[in-house]
């Protein structure tokens, strides 16, 4: 008897983890967005033809640059923040205030680019 | 002022699933969290279940989820969370009734890490204590508070995903004898945490660190544990 | 006293299994990857970029220094861009990341899938897969 | 449905007196341990302070010291030879569980480290002496952890959340007790030769209490029902430094450290009261000098309660006052740091509940229930004694704030509790085994559970007229107003009315929860049912008591009377009448004089 121990991924996203939390699931995305991306991207050069050109289709769109370009950009940059803090443990009491830094350091970054793409996208 | 509560409910014996109760008591900002629910099954509802025993955060007794988070009833006053409280049972455990869950799977996980100390070297000759240098004692002292309230594990995604990780409160255990100058076997339990199911699991999603009631920085601990494991150094 | 001896356990003694070398190896290519990242972006850059490429083309450059991303662009002198030195780098760019970025599926893929079977063919799927991304990606960067 | 199962020796509690208890048992006859807590839950894990034992780390110290200061802070009340046992052993106990793991603080040369506690004392200067050995401020909890592993180590048995509901006694003897499994509701008969009680202590029938809700008396109320005595049960330590209200605990430790007791205008009161260890005096003498003072109106804003000052500028300042100095003998001088690394848990919990940082605030406390020196009788080796003649109950054991041996007489010393846990544990664990492994079972009766399930019956079917969250805090309003720090005739008398009175209501209880899965309202109101059956016994073994020692201290009789009430109240129930009966004091060496600190 009792209730299982599922926890849905509407209820996990619920739990109110505070920044970090949000960041490991960016990062989850991020990665597998990318890992996707690459694999495609890869396939379509080797295939060529017709599968080859859809695929590029896609990846050429400039709104799914925009978020394969989100997903590269986050990972990176959140990435460096986990690599410095796991290779040295003591700094992980500083983690807000890496996920400040960070936070500083992509939003912006990501904000030109997004902004370049676009206009490059519509100008052209 | 008046508290509005809202409660999770389920009675294994009638329902197939949870509701949710709402109620509203009459109380004071320094009010616990658990005395709210006290006095609720007090006067509005005996039913309602919950575990509790210090009431002063030492025990471990009563984790839940108090507005989408997980922390410790007694140690949870109305004036940190507001007059309008959310309480539900902690994420990741089977829930028996209401806000009590089956805690031996945490348990189990606990007992995985070979919780003990082990040493079996011969005494001093002169039967007193191991001597053990204040630094070496402070190595692990951080570790040693964990009450195995388990708001940790239950708030981490990790966990959730996949109950045999054996989740954070048992890292944080197998850290407080890893690094104790006395013990002998931190290399048996880096071992067991390296398999899959072991400190692999961790993402570093920081919610054990955000949720735990002594205030053990776990992540941290973790990230101890695991360059331990790849460099060997155990101070 | 027996206090402040270092305490150091032995290669065999820490857990050095797959798993944890796993983890220290995700540490490592993410700092390899950032190595390698600067190095093509820097390139770029020298090699005349900032006139005739804009930003989205350095990045493109920067995290896959291959010619077929340079084909698109408005760069004349495609000469530089595919001699052997930018095909290494380019090469061991996409080895380093399909192994980061294979292992990170597979990582995921723990998280939800418990059973020791499921667990198998996970990781029989990885390689299959690690092989074949890195097989074809070579064969693409090196015929291009 | 029943369920039954078979142990040589069954250890009700899995506190610090359970698990040394089942510890040791284990080792040679198949054991089990019953809790109603998860075992880590238990009251044991809430101890602060600390340890004692004469180890001697830092400075001269002697079993003998200790046993004098023991003795002396029992009021004369506690028996020697027992109080010379424990002391005796408390070095090796210490050890011990220092070699189980347990993190004890250290001093730099890398021993366990010891700070000063209320009534420890060089007896030949007089001085405080720092006997209590401590792991920060969480000793306890260190003690409960390190058992439990040292217990999963050696694979004993547990029956974690099965709450013990009767004893079962065939012949004269020990056969077995019910217990309910709270996750099923179901009920189970487990068979035993020997049966430890170790249930912890009853503070939950007072209104402020450091107690958890846990401590409902269940052991002592059973074993009462069966007509075995209770000892001494007027006597109740009132700790002095209980969080405004609340009544949390803040440990002895922080007036170790250095700590002083201020009044609402501003002075140090203690010396008046204890001229020679001041703040360090034993609990029973701090706790009356606060309530003197709040009674006299120097309460602060005319409240009632007073503050404890750890801020390191007053402590350093009444240190030099007073010419402590560190061991060697340079001037003492308490650090912000200091304060934050011994005391961790006790500047958290005023953060938490009073929103006030000692490091630059004072924290305001009051006297609150905190440990039940009277209980089961038993003598040294833990066998529980049923009579004026200590005749022991073939195959009864008890230990641990449960249980009277007695150690702790008519106030207990701080840090004596968890001595007595680990020592007097570890002999009834010891002696059980010894018993069970030449006695025979006892056969069952058939309806052995039988008692137990009219018991849950009749609260399941009562008229409903009463509500046991009610009469519970009528009760433990009653019993802190009249029962408390200050008693007297008229008030205890209006108290045992009272309590009487609640009984008969008691009756009228209904629970509304007709489940079988962890009904726990069922479960506190039977536990209403035991503090009822306690609050009584105590009620009237103190207004039966017409003197002042310890813990009981009557206005009415202010003095200690040797002559008369040097003895231990025996109390039992026969028929649902209490009966008093005494026993003597066993006095070896020290006999009784005046009491000054
Ligand atoms: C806040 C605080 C601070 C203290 N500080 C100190 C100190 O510094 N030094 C010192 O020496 N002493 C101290 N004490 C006193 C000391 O901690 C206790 O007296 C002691 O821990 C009691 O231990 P125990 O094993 O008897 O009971 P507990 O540890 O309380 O265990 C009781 C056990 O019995 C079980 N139980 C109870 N009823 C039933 C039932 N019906 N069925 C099944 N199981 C049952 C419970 O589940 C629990 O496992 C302190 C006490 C408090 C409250
Ligand atoms: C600068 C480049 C990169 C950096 C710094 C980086 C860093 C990291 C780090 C530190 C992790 C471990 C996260 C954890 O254990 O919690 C990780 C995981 C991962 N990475 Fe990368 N990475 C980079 C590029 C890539 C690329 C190119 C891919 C795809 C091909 C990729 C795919 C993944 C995946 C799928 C995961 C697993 C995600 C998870 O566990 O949630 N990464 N990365
Ligand atoms: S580590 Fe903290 S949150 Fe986790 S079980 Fe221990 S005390 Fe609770
Ligand atoms: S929440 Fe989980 S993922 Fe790691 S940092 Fe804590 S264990
Ligand atoms: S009741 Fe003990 S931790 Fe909350």
């Amino acid at each position: 008897m009792g209730l299982n121990r599922d926890v849905s991924l509407l209820t996990g996203l619920r739990y109110k983890g505070q920044g970090p939390m949000l960041t490991f699931v960016l990062h989850r995305i991020g990665g597998l967005g990318m890992g996707i991306f690459v694999t495609t991207h890869i396939l379509a050069s080797f295939l060529g033809g017709e599968a080859g050109a859809f695929l590029n289709a896609i990846y050429e769109n400039w709104a799914f640059q925009i978020f394969i370009f989100f997903c590269a950009l986050f990972h990176a940059i959140n990435g460096l923040r986990i690599t410095i803090l796991d290779l040295f443990p003591k700094l992980i009491e500083h983690h807000r205030e890496a996920i400040w830094i960070e936070w500083a350091v992509f939003l912006p970054t990501f904000g030109i680019a997004a902004l370049v793409i676009t206009m490059t996208a519509l100008g052209g | 002022m008046e508290i509005t509560i809202k409660i999770f409910r389920y009675n294994p014996e009638k329902d197939k699933r949870g509701h949710y109760e709402v109620y509203h008591v009459e109380g004071d900002e320094n009010d616990r969290v658990l005395d709210i629910l006290e006095y609720i099954k007090g006067n509005h509802d005996g039913t309602l279940s919950f575990r509790r025993s210090c009431a002063h955060g030492v025990c471990g007794s009563d984790a839940i989820r108090i507005n989408g988070r997980n922390m410790l009833a007694c140690k949870t006053l109305v004036r940190d969370v507001g007059e309008k409280i959310t309480v539900e049972p902690v994420l990741g455990l089977k829930i028996v009734k209401d806000l009590i869950v089956d805690m031996e799977p945490f348990f189990d996980n606990y007992k995985h890490v070979l919780p003990y100390f082990i040493n079996n070297s011969p005494l001093p000759e002169d039967g007193r204590e191991r001597l053990q240098s204040p630094e070496d004692r402070a190595r692990f002292d951080e570790t040693t508070k964990c009450i195995l309230c388990a708001c940790c594990t239950t708030s981490c995604p990790s966990y959730w995903a996949n109950g045999n990780y054996y989740g954070p409160a048992s890292i944080v255990t197998a850290h407080r004898f890893i690094f104790d100058s006395r013990d002998e076997a931190a290399a048996e339990r880096l071992q067991i945490l390296s398999e899959t199911d072991g400190i692999a699991r961790c993402h570093t999603a920081y919610n054990c660190t955000e949720a735990c009631p002594r205030e053990i920085k776990i992540t941290k601990v973790i990230g101890e544990v695991k360059m331990a494991m790849v460099t060997g150094k155990l101070d | 006293m027996n206090s402040s001896k270092s305490r150091n356990l032995s290669l065999s003694e820490r857990g050095l299994n797959f798993e944890t070398l796993m983890w220290f190896f995700t540490r490592l290519s993410a700092l390899a990857m950032y190595a390698l990242i600067l190095f093509g972006m820097i390139g770029a850059l020298v090699m005349g970029a900032r006139n005739q490429m804009n930003f989205a083309d350095v990045m493109r450059w920067a995290f896959m220094p291959n010619v077929t991303h340079v084909q698109s662009t408005n760069v004349p002198d495609l000469a530089p861009w595919v001699s052997v030195f930018w095909k290494s780098v380019a090469g061991l760019l996409l080895l380093v990341a399909s192994a980061h970025g294979v292992h990170g599926l597979v990582v995921i893929a723990d998280d939800y899938i418990a059973g020791v079977n499921g667990r198998k063919v996970i990781r029989l799927l990885s390689i299959v897969m690690l092989v074949s991304v890195s097989a074809i990606g070579l064969y693409v960067i090196w015929t291009s | 449905m029943t369920k039954n199962h078979q142990f040589d020796v069954v250890v009700v509690g899995a506190g610090g007196a359970g698990l040394m208890a089942g510890l040791y048992a284990s080792k040679t006859a198949k054991t089990a341990v019953i809790s109603k807590l998860y075992p880590t839950r238990s009251h044991t894990g809430a101890a602060q302070g600390g340890i004692g034992a004469a180890l001697g780390n830092i400075e001269e110290d002697k079993p003998e010291w200790h046993t004098y200061d023991t003795v002396k802070g029992s009021d004369y009340l506690g028996d020697q030879d027992a109080i010379e046992f424990m002391c005796e052993e408390a070095i090796n106990a210490v050890l011990e569980l220092e070699h189980m793991g347990l993190p004890f603080d250290r001093t730099p040369d890398g021993k366990i480290s010891q700070r000063p506690f209320g009534g420890h004392t060089n007896n030949v200067t007089g001085k405080p002496v720092r006997r209590a050995a401590h792991a920060a401020d969480r000793t306890g909890h260190m003690i409960l952890q390190t058992l439990y592993q040292q217990c999963l180590k050696n694979k004993v048995n547990f029956l974690d959340e099965f709450q013990v509901l009767d004893f079962i006694m065939v012949n004269g003897k020990t056969a077995g007790v019910v217990a309910v499994e709270l996750s099923t509701g179901e009920l189970h008969v487990i068979h035993a030769k020997a049966v430890i009680f170790a249930t912890g202590g009853h503070g939950r029938i007072f209104e402020v209490t450091s107690n958890a809700y846990a401590y409902t008396g269940d052991g002592a109320a059973i074993l009462l029902r069966h007509g075995i005595p209770l000892e001494d049960m007027e006597f109740f330590q009132f700790h002095p430094t209980g969080i405004y209200k609340l009544g949390i605990l803040i440990t002895e430790g922080v007036r170790g450290e250095g700590g002083v007791l201020i009044n609402g205008k501003g002075e140090r009161f203690m010396p008046k009261y204890a001229p020679s260890v001041k703040d360090l005096a034993s609990r029973d003498v701090v706790s009356r000098a606060i309530y003197t003072e709040i009674k006299e109106g120097r309460g602060v804003n005319g409240k009632n309660f007073v503050y404890l000052d750890i801020r390191p500028e007053t402590v350093n300042k009444f240190a030099a006052e007073d010419g402590r100095t560190n061991i060697d003998g340079s001037k003492y001088n308490l650090t912000a740091e200091q304060v934050l690394a011994k005391l961790p848990d006790i500047i958290d919990f005023c953060r938490v509940y009073l929103g006030v940082d000692p490091v630059t605030q004072m924290m305001p406390i009051q006297p609150t229930a905190h440990y039940t020196m009277g209980g089961i009788p038993t003598n040294k080796f833990g066998e529980v004694v049923i009579d004026d003649k200590n005749t022991p109950f073939p195959g009864l054991y008890a230990a641990g704030e449960c249980a009277c041996v007695s150690v702790h007489g008519g106030n207990r010393l701080g840090t004596n509790s968890l001595l007595d846990l680990v020592v007097f544990g570890k002999y009834a664990g010891l002696k059980a085994a010894e018993y069970a492994n030449q006695a025979e079972f006892e056969k069952l009766p058939a309806d052995s559970e039988s008692a137990t399930k009219a018991q849950l019956e009749a609260l399941k079917n009562g008229s409903g007229r009463e509500n046991v969250f009610k009469l519970s805090n009528e009760l433990k309003k009653v019993m802190f107003a009249d029962v408390g720090i200050y008693r007297n005739e008229k008030d205890m008398l209006s108290a045992l009315e009272k309590v009487r009175e609640l009984k008969a209501r008691f009756k009228d209880v209904t629970v509304t929860d007709t489940g079988r899965i962890f009904n726990t309202e069922l479960l506190n109101a039977w536990e209403l049912g035991n503090m009822l059956d306690v609050a009584e016994v105590i009620a009237m073994s103190a207004a039966n008591r017409k003197e002042s020692r310890g813990g009981h201290s009557r206005e009415d009789f202010p003095d200690r009377d040797d002559k008369n009430w040097l003895k231990h109240t025996l109390i039992w129930n026969k028929d649902g009448k209490l009966e008093i009966g005494y026993k003597p004091v066993t006095i070896t060496k020290h006999q009784p004089k005046a009491r000054v600190y």
